[in-house]
């Protein structure tokens, strides 16, 4: 990476701190995904849990 | 004149408004995080040269850096909305709050982790002392304790309130903390000097390095709005306008 | 208001004295632990002397935080905590009486039993003076901070791990330089600084603590 | 309800558009009351209707969601010393330190308002809620019955205009309902007004209004 002929296999081996850095990497990553995955989970269960109470409102006969 | 401002962030502040806005900020929150991310990542990993001294290790400071930044400032951000909560009895600011949390401590987190990463190389040990490393693990109890305390008490109005509190009381203990911290290692341990954060970085660095710092703060930004708008759907959801969006959903 | 504070302080040491076993727990249990050390790592003089400033600041700061139900609890459990609110003094001036009377009762007692334990853990005796000044300043901040936590987690059921998560991470100053100072202290040097540090976040605590701890104590009651 | 426009009786206590949210449930809305001099005032309502809370938001512990609370027309927050100095709240929990004497429990509560009273007093009003010669035996001897009469004594001894009680009979024999009826007839007529909540019908030989909480609205008859 200093100038000369890129190489693929020299760029994942990281001068030799492969575990390391990839790690990080990878770790962050795992962090972003967590975070973008969960909300929207959340945000499923929350809608699903309101669908039903109104359902069950309605049902009863209760609205509102 | 004051009466006007303050009817205004009143109507502003109001979840449903919120709710609206929000979703359509959030698009470019999150576009402009991606886009700033793969190219903070590009400038890191392929332009940014060999460092001289620690090889290509080094390269984990793209990521630790910006997420230790972003650990302090998410706590901050979340002592100040809870103050404004506490204070002007704002809800939204307190659903901000409790929102910014969880991404905090995942922040938190992944700078302990690279730290110690980035240590074994350079120390020879997966954790050393470092005043860095040991503030941010004291930084993530303090995430811990907000978030425990939230999730024990049961009325939501009090849990907001209670930790709120703890955050303010967090932040103002956070440069007594830091500095002592700082104190205690420079006293034991004078030899192992941070290069993490070394003033006198090379451009091609250090341009990925903020690239990175604020694609994490504009992932954050979409993050947590995301999560603020799933409080506001639940906190409000015996209101009439969150059925009437449920039921379209 | 004096007076308010006086009453408060009074009544609170005489419930305390009416009831003595539990009084010298804190105390029992700060000994206790310090000499649960030479027994799990050796008895040797050289060892415990180095790790002699860490290991009382770190008993009497446990010690202490055991002991933080006592301030709020029983007032919360039998209701006298809502008529303390319903004062027409300031809670401030009441959470400051409860915090002394706090402080005097299981701070105090800690600070005059340390030169027994640092017997015990072969501080030398020039440090003996530093090891009292620092708990003498430093003790108190425990109790004043401690407030804030307890007020916070009084309501809860089974707070009590939750109280040491909140409250540890701010006890960290204090356990580092009041340690520090016994520690420079042994080797015959100034903690002048350490000292002042200690005083000036004593200063701090005393000023900030019982607001936060009025309002923890508001937020706690309106459940 | 007395007329408060004719000025012969003066208006203590009012809500204006109170609203209580408890763990998410809204528990009343609109609730507005009016309390004068002279005035008993009954909350009723099933369990977990709110009739704590409501008791705890009128003398200031507990924070309405919306709406406020106002004494003497004023809004409570901005008269809190004077509110509490004429204001007295017990609610259902005993207030009562086991290790301290009857004496000294009275004594304490006082403390706590800044009051103090002579001790023949003080001996007076324990020998009115029969607890005469009780003044010097702990209170952890005593039966729970006994300790709220001790909290009635002290009661009797604040000389406060309010009176706030939550569930004031519990724990009580016969004799003991009978003393707090005498002793709320005997604080009206000297123009004092109270609010309670009881499960046990209360019967006053005196006009009560009452309000009755419940289904997420306040109602008032």
């Amino acid at each position: 990476m200093n100038g000369s002929e890129f190489s693929w296999s020299e760029f994942f081996n990281m001068g030799g701190y492969a575990v390391f850095v990839w790690t990080s990497y990878g770790l962050a990553l795992v962090m972003v995904v967590a975070n973008i995955v969960s909300p929207i989970i959340e945000r499923k269960r929350v809608i699903s849990r309101i669908k039903r109470a109104i359902r069950r409102e309605t049902n009863t006969g209760k609205a509102g | 004149m004051f009466k006007r401002i303050w009817g205004w962030i009143q109507r502003f502040s109001s979840p449903k408004h919120f709710y609206s806005i929000s979703g359509k900020m959030i698009p470019w929150f999150a576009i402009s995080a991606i886009f700033l991310g793969v190219y903070g990542l590009y400038m890191g990993l392929f332009v940014a040269p060999t460092d001289y001294q620690q090889g290509e290790s080094y390269r984990i400071i793209f990521i630790h850096v910006p997420a230790a930044w972003m650990s302090m400032f998410i706590y901050v951000v979340m002592a100040v909305s809870a103050g404004i909560g506490l204070i002007w009895q704002i809800k939204l600011a307190d659903m901000i709050a409790a929102a910014s949390a969880p991404i905090g401590a995942w922040f938190t987190f992944i700078a302990l982790v690279t730290g110690s990463l980035w240590g074994k190389p350079m120390w020879g040990a997966y954790w050393v002392w470092d005043a860095r490393l040991t503030s941010e693990l004291i930084l993530l109890f303090l995430y811990f304790g907000y978030m425990a305390l939230q999730s024990s008490i049961e009325d939501q109005r009090t849990a907001d309130k209670a930790s709120g509190l703890l955050a303010i009381v967090g932040v103002v203990n956070i440069p007594i903390i830091h500095y002592s911290v700082q104190w205690w290692n420079t006293l034991h341990q004078g030899a192992t000097v941070s290069k993490l954060d070394k003033p006198s970085m090379h451009v091609d660095m250090l341009i990925p390095l903020l690239v990175m710092a604020i694609a994490a703060k504009l992932f954050y930004a979409a993050i947590v709005l995301v999560r603020a708008r799933n409080q506001v759907l639940y906190r409000e959801r015996n209101r009439q306008w969150v059925r009437e969006l449920v039921e379209k959903l | 208001m004096l007076k308010a504070f006086y009453h408060l302080l009074a009544r609170d040491l005489r419930l305390a004295f009416r009831s003595r076993h539990e009084l010298a727990n804190p105390l029992i249990f700060f000994v206790l632990v310090v000499s649960l050390f030479p027994l799990a790592v050796t008895p040797s003089a050289d060892l415990l002397m180095v790790m002699a400033p860490g290991v009382i600041w770190v008993s009497a700061l446990l010690s202490v935080l055991l002991s933080l139900d006592r301030l709020f609890k029983q007032d919360y459990e039998d209701g006298s905590l809502d008529q303390l609110m319903l004062s027409p003094n300031p809670l401030v001036i009441l959470v400051l009486a409860k915090v002394f009377a706090h402080w005097l009762l299981t701070g105090l007692p800690l600070v005059l039993i340390a030169p027994l334990l640092g017997m015990f853990m072969y501080v030398p005796d020039e440090a003996i003076s530093t090891l009292i000044f620092s708990l003498l300043l430093g003790t108190p901040v425990l109790s004043l901070v401690g407030a804030i936590g307890v007020s916070l987690t009084v309501a809860v059921n089974r707070g009590g791990v939750l109280l040491s998560l909140i409250i540890l991470p701010l006890y960290i100053p204090i356990l580092i330089f009041g340690a520090n100072a016994v520690d420079v202290a042994s080797d015959g040097m100034s903690v002048r600084g350490q000292l002042l540090f200690l005083a000036a976040v004593l200063a701090l605590a005393i000023s900030l603590a019982p607001l936060a701890t009025a309002v923890a104590l508001r937020i706690t009651a309106s459940r | 309800m007395i007329d408060t426009e004719s000025g012969k009786t003066a208006l203590m206590l009012e809500t204006r558009q109170l609203e209580c949210v408890r763990d998410d449930r809204l528990l009343f809305t609109d609730l507005s009351i009016k309390l004068a001099a002279g005035e008993i005032l009954q909350i009723e309502g099933a369990n977990g209707s709110g009739k704590t809370s409501l008791l705890r938001i009128l003398c200031g512990l507990r924070r309405a969601e919306e709406g406020d609370v106002y004494w003497q027309g004023e809004k409570v927050s901005q008269v809190r010393e004077d509110f509490y100095a004429s204001m007295v709240y017990i609610g259902h929990l005993p207030c009562i330190k086991g290790d301290l004497t009857t004496l000294e429990n009275i004594q304490s509560l006082l403390d706590t308002r800044s009051q103090s009273a002579p001790i023949e007093e003080i001996d007076e009003a324990l020998a009115k809620v029969g607890l005469a010669g009780f003044d010097d035996v702990p209170s952890k001897a005593l039966s729970s019955g006994q300790r709220r009469r001790i909290l009635l004594a002290f009661l009797f001894l604040t000389k406060a205009k309010l009176w706030i009680m939550d569930e004031p009979l519990t724990a009580l024999d016969v004799q003991g309902v009978e003393l707090v009826e005498s002793m709320l007839m005997e604080h009206r007529e000297t123009g004092g007004s109270a609010v309670f909540t009881t499960h046990h019908g209360m019967q006053l030989p005196c006009e009560m209004s009452s309000v009755t909480l419940g289904k997420g609205q306040g109602s008032k008859c």
